[in-house]
């Protein structure tokens, strides 16, 4: 059970590493999106500081939904996917695996770097390790709802924007919970009730989207 | 032997089609005449709200149609819930066929809540728990049709399709409860039955309209519905014999 | 029984009758234009099958 | 041990074949023939349980393939049209990441063996994007080297490969048949498998 | 010489048509990232007609910036794009017309959407006109210089998002004039200067993109 | 009227061939033989043009095609070992498209009867992602049927045919000879032209 979700793991950090590109640019994205924001606003600092949880949420949703397409859409054209399908072991396992791949790649160093990112919008340390917290809690949701989606939508050639068309609005309540959480402590409401119903969801979609994914797989190899 | 009851026989397209095309005329009128009486109740009988004034009347079509979009995308989880487990045919049209007048529900739903809105709250929207799951289950929908439009083969539509149906049935249980869950602006549930804060006449007047919209559904379905049987079953006998009749 | 005392009083609504108005305006719209469209289509459908039936037809005879 | 009986199936509005059976046993090869587009692909992801049949059922050691599930995977190894390499990952990685996602022990000594046998010796650890085309498939068709599963389903496994390797590979499948294994296959050049018996089905 | 490029354009487009999402999509996924933003900052009428124009710009490029990676992608995969490099005309001609053909179905369509968006956000009349304007001149210049960011990085894996890591920063003056354009408006100062200068930069990009391009394609061929 | 001289290929570090030259006239066909690997791909993507060789020559016409470009390019009809056609595209769309895209004149009838030589009649208006591996090799082929320009350069065409098509192409290819036209090509298959001059290459 376990070896085949560390094998996939291991697979897919080794491509990752492999082709570089992926794990400096999704941050580079995040990064530039952040940033390309006070030059369409203009520099207010009160303004800013309104703006940071909302700027620095919607950038981490872009970022993940943006590597979403190649989650299996590597593997569907040359061939792996069949021979995972055929695997002997549930398809979910193999996509569990995809999705913890996919989050160490894409989530995890969003988490990192957005304190440094948040520190440039004037947020207090609070507000920061707020932040940190919550897209560290927020964006495996992210990844398992956007496995879903990407299953959904593979194949289909008009793939990468009907993906996002399926996927975000249900990111929507992880958008609102996450910049909720930091909004709350900026105005020294306290974030947990927030952060408890972002860990929520990450449970919850954790648990059912590799199925639902696998699911989706099987028609899309069909 | 004896003529059984088939309950097979009902779900094959065969059987369905002149079944459906015979109701349609009934579901219809019974629409008309709950409408008329709903809104004769609702809009001409009823007194005002002591505190919403006359604004409240939107009430009449605001809830019938925000119950019907999330029964509507209930109903459609269940066909496919059917369809996913014993690949009946019929139940993937029947999804098809609710699919768009379930996304104009929920999209009714946000504009009469929206007209409410400004007047009561002074905001055309806030981002409010049940309006944003409200707005979510819009694009579910346009979602479902999105993506089996973009499925060519009609069977592997259906269970892409079905399959986005169950994941998003969540939804409808938070748009439901989120007044309960969350503390928010929008009002809690008024319609009880065993005790009622509403006018009599207010409340069946909103259960007449009710009725309408059901009634309305499920014509506009079932209409469209013998449009796609017609359409993916082209190849059949009965289908051809169907164009060969309506020809006469 | 009717609330109403004038016409110009039902429309006005209390002062809420953009809003009313409005939502039931577009309300009707809808629901007439659904079926109205749903009757197209079909009529469309059914018209494009029987022309490819009869194409269907003719070449199978030849 | 594999029987299909009364298979059907249908693409889009085009029924490719009904009625279709057969029975093969250990130590037997099914050759499948047919023209292009008869239905040989699709035929084989029915057998391989990635394509459900219109009508009929596919069994294995007597049991239905869709019960049995997980442990007729097990036993089953397929090559299709496409190779499954990685272009990124070295022939080497290719081969023992595919192993391991399949659920087979295979030693990096193993691997490398392998590689060698398909004459890829020397290019074990450039990328798969370089390799030609034909070498490309020499990568996919490693895995069979070590392959210890009964039943094998080769989707047209001669394709782009030059005349030594077409001769390696029938060798290899006659190896396995003469094991006791059982292989589906279907190609559209003349090859000659010398050990194991052979039933040929034309898909019309 | 007219007759390749209006080739490409027709082939292109009856790609899109035969996918219908990609049309559809484009502008959905414009409209979403436009009503995600008062998701995660809150609904302040004020605070929101503020941003609206850095808002919808940075929507705008981003929602130009996804359907760029598939740009040559797909005829890359395919062998098209070997056909097309060995067709008797210049390279260039050909990349003229598919960045035609881009335009066509991902901006043409946002300016056509951004004033109905625009409304949401409480802006003028005067405003709105500008920021259709400004749109519609800005965005061919998005897909000209989106197109030498996708020809540079074809083929290579990490395409999609080391493709933006080259392109956003060229879109930066595109960002800073265009919804300077609608700034200026809205404070009364008359953006005719800031258009001028989108129209100067796309009628740059757009005589000297194609062939940068196709210098890039050849080398991504060989 | 084409020959090459001396060429030198490199690819990464290694070389794979050098010193290669031939010389191919009017009706000749040039059949490039190796195994796997050995760089036949590489040597048509010379003589294509898209991979500038690590030194020698190609002259078509007696003049260098690199001075040549739009105009030897005009004369040459290329076939890889990808398709080259839209999945979402039917067969006719894909024909008529390439046409027009390639400068040549084709017009919706003639399309039509190259894809009924081709064994496609009834499918011109499937999506091509729907046809099997063979057809849509087929789809590819079709352009031969009418291509009129005089030099052919074919990389492994015979790939997924079946017998029945890889003998029409066989055939296809002969009338072009006879016509006077020059083809270099490759395949690991044993295929008989019947007519022509086959000249053979062999890059060790
Ligand atoms: C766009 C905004 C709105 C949306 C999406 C929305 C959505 C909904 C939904 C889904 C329901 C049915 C759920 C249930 O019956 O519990 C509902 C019911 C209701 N809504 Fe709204 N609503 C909106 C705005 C408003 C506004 C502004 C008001 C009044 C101030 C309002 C008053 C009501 C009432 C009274 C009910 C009936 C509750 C009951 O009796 O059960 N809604 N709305
Ligand atoms: N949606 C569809 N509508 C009509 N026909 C279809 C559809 N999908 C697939 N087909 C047909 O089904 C067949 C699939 O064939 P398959 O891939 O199994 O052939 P094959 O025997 O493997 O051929 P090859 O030798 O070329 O690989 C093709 O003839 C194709 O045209
Ligand atoms: N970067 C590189 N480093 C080392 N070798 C390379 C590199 N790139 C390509 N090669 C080698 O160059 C050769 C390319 O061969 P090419 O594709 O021309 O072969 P081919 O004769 O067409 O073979 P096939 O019959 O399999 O199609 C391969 O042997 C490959 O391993
Ligand atoms: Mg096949
Ligand atoms: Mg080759």
């Amino acid at each position: 059970m376990l070896k085949i979700v560390t094998a996939v793991i291991g697979r897919d950090l080794k491509l990752a590493m492999r082709r570089q590109a992926d794990i400096v640019s999704a941050l580079f994205f995040f990064i530039i999106v952040v940033s390309l924001f006070p030059l369409g606003v203009g520099p207010e600092p009160d303004l800013l500081r309104k703006l940071a949880p909302g700027v620095l949420w919607v950038a981490a949703l872009l970022a993940t939904m943006l590597s979403l397409p190649r989650l299996f859409a590597d593997d569907h054209r040359d061939g792996t996917l069949e021979q995972l399908a055929l695997a002997p072991h549930p398809l979910g396992l193999v996509v569990t695996g995809k999705v913890i791949a996919h989050w160490l790649v894409s989530g995890l160093p969003l988490a990192l770097i957005a304190p440094v990112l948040g520190i440039q919008f004037d947020l207090s340390a609070d507000a920061l390790l707020v932040l940190t917290g919550a897209i560290l809690l927020g964006t495996p949701a992210l990844s398992g709802i956007g496995a879903i989606g990407a299953a959904l939508t593979l194949g289909l050639r008009g793939g990468g924007v009907l993906l996002s068309l399926l996927v975000l609005p249900l990111y929507i309540p992880v958008l609102i919970f996450g910049a909720g959480a930091v909004d709350a402590t900026v105005t020294g409401l306290g974030g947990e009730g927030h952060l408890s119903l972002l860990a929520a969801l990450t449970f919850a979609s954790l648990g059912f989207a590799p199925w639902a994914s696998a699911a989706a797989l099987k028609i899309a190899l069909e | 032997m004896k003529d059984r009851f088939n309950l097979y026989r009902y779900a094959s397209p065969a059987t369905f089609y002149p079944l459906a095309g015979r109701m349609i005329p009934y579901f219809a009128a019974l629409s008309v005449l709950f409408g008329l009486a709903g809104l004769y109740l609702g809009m001409l009988v009823a007194p005002t709200d002591f505190q919403q004034g006359e604004g409240y009347r939107i009430i009449f079509i605001h809830v019938p149609a925000s119950w019907m979009s999330m029964f509507i995308y209930l109903v459609m989880a269940f066909w496919a819930a059917i369809g996913l487990a014993f690949n009946t045919r019929l139940s993937g049209m029947m999804a098809q066929a609710l699919a768009p007048t379930g996304a104009l529900m929920a999209f009714l739903s946000l504009w009469t809540g929206a007209l409410w809105g400004k007047p009561m709250w002074g905001a055309w929207w806030v981002w409010d728990a049940r309006l944003t799951s409200e707005l979510i289950l819009l694009f579910l929908y346009i979602g479902f049709m999105a993506l089996t439009a973009a499925i060519d083969d009609p069977k592997r539509a259906d269970k892409a399709g079905g399959l986005l149906l169950l994941v998003g049935v969540v939804n409808v249980p938070i748009i439901y409860f989120s007044v309960k869950w969350w503390n928010t602006l929008h009002q809690g549930s008024s319609v009880n039955l065993t005790k009622s804060s509403m006018a009599q006449t207010m409340l069946w007047g909103m259960l007449l309209m009710a009725l309408c919209f059901w009634m309305y559904s499920i014509a506009v379905a079932l209409l469209r519905a013998r449009t796609i049987m017609l359409e993916r079953e082209r190849h059949t006998d009965w289908v051809k014999a169907e164009l060969a009749g309506v020809e006469r | 029984m009717i609330y109403w005392n004038s016409l110009s009083d039902f429309l006005a609504m209390g002062g809420y009758g953009f809003y009313v108005w409005g939502s039931f305006g577009v309300t009707v719209l809808i629901m007439a234009l659904e079926p109205i469209m749903a009757a197209r289509t079909q009529k469309l459908t059914i018209a494009r099958l029987k022309r490819q039936l009869r194409a269907e037809n003719r070449n199978t005879a030849e | 041990m594999l029987e299909a009986d009364n298979l059907e199936c249908v693409r889009g509005e085009r029924r490719l074949f009904a009625g279709l059976g057969f029975r093969l046993e250990a130590g037997e090869l099914l050759y499948l023939q047919g023209k292009n587009g008869a239905g040989k692909t699709s035929l084989l992801r029915m057998l391989i349980g990635l394509l459900p049949p219109e009508a009929g059922e596919i069994r294995w050691r007597g049991k239905s393939i869709r019960t049995l599930a997980d442990e007729f995977r097990a036993d089953l190894c397929y090559l299709g049209h496409l190779n499954a390499i990685k272009e990124e990952l070295t022939p080497l990685e290719n081969l023992l990441a595919a192993a391991r996602l399949a659920d087979e022990a295979l030693s990096e000594d193993e691997a490398l063996d392998a590689l060698e046998q398909v004459g890829l010796a020397g290019r074990e650890d450039l990328a798969c994007k370089y390799l030609s085309q034909g070498q490309k498939r020499r990568v996919a068709l490693a895995r069979l080297v070590k392959e210890k599963r009964p039943l094998w389903i080769l989707d047209e496994p001669f394709v782009a490969l030059d005349v030594a390797a077409v001769d390696w590979l029938a060798g290899i499948i006659s190896g396995h048949l003469q094991r006791g294994g059982l292989a589906v296959m279907t190609t559209h050049q003349l090859v000659n498998i010398p050990a194991g018996k052979v039933r040929e089905l034309r898909i019309a």
